[in-house]
């Protein structure tokens, strides 16, 4: 029945222009690489004191400095994006249905291999120690299997297209599990080897989750 | 929110000149202020880095030789500080607290640490309005509940007007608040004074200061309404009380939304009991009002926006959890026949269990072929409740989406044309 | 009035509209005669005045604790303190430490799952009344 | 052939002949015979070694969505509760884009239960989801004389004189009966006397409470402190 159901839809000619906001292009954060800090590359891998650069020589910033949500930002020129292929059909006639559904959307966003089924707000524990990020760093997450809310579900093949969304997440800081302690002992030898270990890992928190509303302007 | 000027007289409270009273517009006048008794140091606020007034400092000669191993940590400690009601402001530019709260809320350069220090000063602690917060909190707490009120009145335009203030005071209310002071860092001193460092909070358990903060009247009625069981109607919460729809009461004493917390002589003394932790409440949310009008006064309308949005708005508050109903099925069919829908009829979609010990039942609610809501209980009669409160949420939460445009977008240069929004008639009144 | 309405308290999260760092303050204590704080006195000298003007938003306290291993304390947000003795270590072994006293959150160290939220379930929570029940 | 998952039907009188555990296969023959309580050589969910075949469910349909090359968007409501800010297709007002922009009335009331999906969905598959009319009503007080609105003034003036004067035999249910009205208009429109419903209603009532022992008192508090907690949203 699903079947007949979304075959209405498809021939559903009328134009579905729902007041459409203007996705904000003019953030020119460029895509990072999958996963770093845009600030990593200003930094070395072990680097380890947070260098407070100033910001580079974008157009002066608006009057009002105080950005609280992005502390250090820099661009690094992004590096050669994939080619655009065209928005598929089907995508292009439900994504406004599915962006305009109350109640939120989820994400699965892959960061390092891993797949984290995340919303807005959450905050996420990596299993390793993310180099050469300080708290407060701001991640654009660009890896995505599935986007979707209640009824809709965009499927990436392999991921999803990265223009019909924004995720960023904030580095929250990092922390490390309770000690762990690893006896190796063998049968009748009564040394034994205690072995202490307790792992550092990175939390980050997902700030935004945006679904791009106007497909057709994503395009232009 | 009723009409203010508001960026025309927040310049006068911080070079608050002697002359001319600090608020005007306040509906009722603070108390005349008592001009400091002039020690040998005068203090005054100005918002220019203050000039030196050489406060008098031990002579460092009769200093016994172990303090000069280890040197007093605060030198600029004038020996007549602790008469002071509070520190004097050039003290804030010595104070690491300070500098460190500056910092971690990335206020812009634009704020000096001497506003800072004196958001922090409750007005408990110094009753000099010079001195203290209660402007720049009262300017702080103008701007968050209009941000806040403007939010929901955009995002959920049904919201009946009880639901809408408990929802305003979810965010913008003391106990809020007074977590986003937390939240800050900001630590409370043990008791007021001069000596205290210009980066605690300072307020007193005990002198209640009788800052007078937000709108609304005295209610002549009010030990009436409190005592015996006089109905306050929405329409008069509206005229008469504060933005939370609550009594505004002339002597500040901790008032609960009306009832009288007299403090049994036990709890006077003992620490920690629901009054001291209610004044404490009242003076970490009064901070924070006051950081947001340092904001707004030093950076602009724009700044104090993003601000709020960052720290006030985006916070989570489950709306659905805020309804309690009375007669849901009555109301429900009432609203229909407002709207000219169908009457609703309860269907019952799936039920289990009908003979055991804990059945379950679905039950829609239908108006004509349209399902309204649906509920499940364990009983008929507890499901069609459930499934009429369902609906009537369903009613009243809507929302034209997350990104619907408010009044104060237009405030920006490159606003686009105004388009009407949604306004709804109004809340089903029912018996 | 039919409708009346139930109080609650909003909740914040760090880093959603504004991120917070939650290391609020570093005490720092040496000793001039000890050995053990040697490496801390010549961290103090060398690497301490850059670190502190890097993290404008953490006070630093330097105080002497004499006869006493040298040890760092943060103090943060959430009111709970983590100390670590920095007995003979080198200065950039003490600046790797306060590094970990800067990026941690104050809580207690525990096996937490990789996502946690506090938000409704955005497909809802399954309940067998509803759907088409699955064609085996 | 679809078979919904129901308990397999296996019969399990006793009387069936060792001749059901020669159909059954060869290994679980051995394991049969060898448990006594097979005797019955029944197999049934309860026994231990009951047959893996049944449980082996094909995986749901969207795991063999076509690996298409390109992203794209499925339809598929969950079976879960609806969410309160899904607000009904009906719901929406005149001015709001979703509405302008003729979404299919099906779509978003198919947020909910596709099973009991709207009527109004297109043709084909309204066929075997039951419309709303098929669903039986609940606690539907089809009370024929509720709706009978001819009671003139005279006629309630009758009534409460009628009440006044008599209330035993004037019963509301009487009185109902005769002017043709339901028992809430009869009790909207009169009151009996003070002495009769004290000696009617609230002695008897008072006396059967002081009967209660605690264990029925605490059953009815907590009844109606359920109660409240389910107007709040807590139940």
């Amino acid at each position: 029945m699903s079947r007949a159901l979304l075959r209405s839809v498809l021939e559903l000619r009328a134009t579905t222009r729902p007041s459409s906001v203007l996705l904000p292009s003019s953030r020119t954060l460029a895509a990072a690489a999958p996963a770093t800090s845009p600030a990593a590359a200003a930094r070395f891998l072990h680097q380890t004191t947070q260098q407070v650069e100033p910001t580079q020589p974008q157009p002066p910033p608006p009057p009002p400095p105080p950005s609280a949500s992005q502390p250090s930002t820099t661009t690094i020129p992004s590096q050669t994006q994939p080619p655009q292929q065209p928005i598929p059909a089907s995508v292009r006639t439900l994504l406004p249905l599915l962006a305009a559904q109350p109640g939120g959307h989820y994400i699965t966003v892959y960061i390092q291999g891993q797949s984290y089924l995340v919303t807005e707000g959450d905050s996420v524990r990596l299993p390793f120690k993310m180099p050469g990020v300080a708290p407060g760093d701001v991640l654009r997450l660009n890896r995505a299997v599935a986007l979707g809310s209640r009824d809709f579900t965009l499927k990436g093949s392999p991921y999803v297209d990265e223009r019909l969304f924004e995720c960023r997440a904030v580095v929250t800081g990092t922390e490390s599990e309770p000690m762990r302690v690893k006896i190796k002992k063998k049968q009748r030898c009564r040394k034994t080897k205690h072995v202490y270990s307790k792992h550092k890992y990175t939390i980050l928190r997902i700030s935004e989750l945006k679904v791009c509303k106007d497909v057709a302007e994503v395009e232009a | 929110m009723k009409r203010l000027r508001v960026d025309r007289w927040t310049g006068q409270l911080l070079v608050a000149s002697s002359s001319r009273p600090a608020t005007p517009g306040v509906a009722a006048a603070l108390r005349s202020r008592r001009c400091l008794s002039t020690t040998t140091t005068t203090r005054h606020q100005s918002a220019v880095a203050a000039e030196a007034v050489a406060p008098i400092y031990e002579n460092a000669e009769n200093v016994a030789p172990s303090d000069l191993r280890f040197p007093p940590l605060d030198k600029t400690l004038p020996a007549n500080a602790s008469s002071l009601p509070s520190p004097l402001p050039e003290r804030a530019l010595h104070s690491p607290k300070l500098a460190a709260l500056h910092a971690r809320l990335t206020l812009s350069p634009k704020i000096p640490l001497q506003t800072l220090a004196r958001a922090l000063v409750d007005a408990s602690a110094d009753p000099n309005p010079q001195f203290n917060n209660s402007n720049l909190a009262f300017v702080g707490q103008t701007l968050i509940n209009y941000h806040a009120s403007e939010w929901f009145m955009m995002h959920y335009p049904r919201l009946p007007m009880e639901v809408l203030y408990a929802a305003m005071k979810g965010l913008g209310g003391d106990p809020s608040l007074n977590k986003v002071a937390m939240s800050w860092g900001i630590e409370a001193a043990a008791a007021p004074g001069g000596e205290v460092d210009p980066g605690l909070l300072q307020f007193s358990l005990e002198s209640t200061g009788d800052s007078i903060l937000g709108f609304g009247y005295k209610r002549s009625e009010v030990n009436k309404l409190q005592n015996s069981k006089w109905r306050r109607g929405v329409a008069s919460r509206v005229v008469l009380d504060n933005d939370f729809g609550e009594i505004v009461s002339r002597n500040f004493g901790v008032k609960h939304d009306g009832e009288e917390a007299e403090p049994t002589e036990k709890d006077i003394t003992s620490y920690g009991n629901a009054v001291k932790r209610a004044i404490s409440q009242k003076a970490h949310a009064n901070c924070m009002r006051a950081v947001v009008g340092a904001v707004y006064t030093h950076c602009g309308r724009d700044a104090v926006k993003s601000f709020i949005k960052a720290h006030v708005l985006s916070r989570t508050i489950d709306l659905s959890k805020l309804f309690e109903f009375k007669h849901p099925t009555l109301e429900l069919a009432m609203l229909c026949s407002r709207e000219e829908f169908e009457p609703p009829v309860a269907r019952l979609l799936s039920e289990t269990g009908r003979l055991s010990r804990t059945p379950v039942f679905v039950v829609g609610i239908y108006s004509g072929k349209d399902k309204l809501g649906e509920g499940s209980g364990a009983s008929l009669e507890q499901a069609r409740w459930k499934a009429s409160m369902n609906a009537l949420k369903a009613w009243y939460l809507y929302s034209p989406g997350e990104d619907v445009r408010m009044p104060s977008d237009m405030l920006e240069e490159d606003a686009k044309p105004w388009e009407p929004a949604y306004i709804d008639i109004g809340e089903i009144i029912s018996r | 009035m039919a409708i009346k309405a139930l109080q609650t308290i909003s909740t914040g999260r760090n880093g959603v509209g504004a991120f917070i760092l939650q290391c609020k303050r570093i005490d720092i204590h040496f000793c001039d005669w000890a050995g053990s704080s040697k490496g801390m006195n010549g961290f103090i000298k060398s690497l301490l005045p850059k670190f502190a003007a890097a993290h404008p938003q953490i006070e630093f306290v330097v105080s002497p604790r004499p006869s006493k291993h040298p040890v760092a304390i943060g103090h943060y947000i959430n009111g709970r303190e983590k100390a670590i003795c920095v007995r003979n270590m080198e200065p950039y072994q003490i600046l790797k430490k306060l590094e970990l006293l800067r990026d941690a959150s104050g809580e207690k160290l525990k096996v937490t799952k990789p996502v946690q939220s506090i938000n409704e379930s955005v497909r809802g929570i399954w309940s067998p009344y509803h759907g088409n029940g699955m064609k085996v | 052939m679809e078979a919904t998952l129901t308990r397999p039907t296996a019969c399990c009188c006793r009387a069936l002949t060792s001749s059901a555990l020669t159909s059954s296969s060869s290994t679980s023959r051995l394991a049969a015979l060898s448990r006594p309580s097979l005797l019955s050589g029944v197999r049934q969910k309860s026994t231990k070694a009951r047959h893996k075949a049944a449980l082996n469910i094909p995986p749901h349909p969207t795991f063999f969505a076509d690996r298409s090359s390109e992203d794209h968007i499925i339809f598929n409501p969950p079976s879960s509760a609806p969410s309160v800010f899904h607000t009904p297709f009906k719901f929406l007002p005149k001015s709001d884009p979703r509405r302008r922009a003729m979404f299919d009335a099906h779509l978003f009331a198919s947020s909910v239960t596709t099973k009991f999906a709207n009527p109004t969905s297109s043709s084909e598959s309204s066929s075997t989801a039951p419309t709303a009319e098929d669903l039986p009503k609940v606690l539907e007080r089809d009370d024929p004389m509720a709706k009978n609105h001819s009671l003139t003034k005279e006629d309630v003036e009758e009534m409460r004189r009628l009440r006044l004067e008599d209330p035993v035999n004037n019963s509301v249910k009487s009185l109902a009966k005769q002017f043709g009205c339901s028992v809430m208009f009869v009790m909207m429109c009169v009151r009996a006397p003070a002495e009769h419903r004290e000696k009617v209603h609230v002695l008897p009532h008072q006396a059967a409470r002081e009967r209660w022992g605690p264990k029925k008192r605490e059953a009815r508090e907590a009844r109606q402190r359920r109660v409240e907690m389910l107007m709040k949203g807590e139940l």
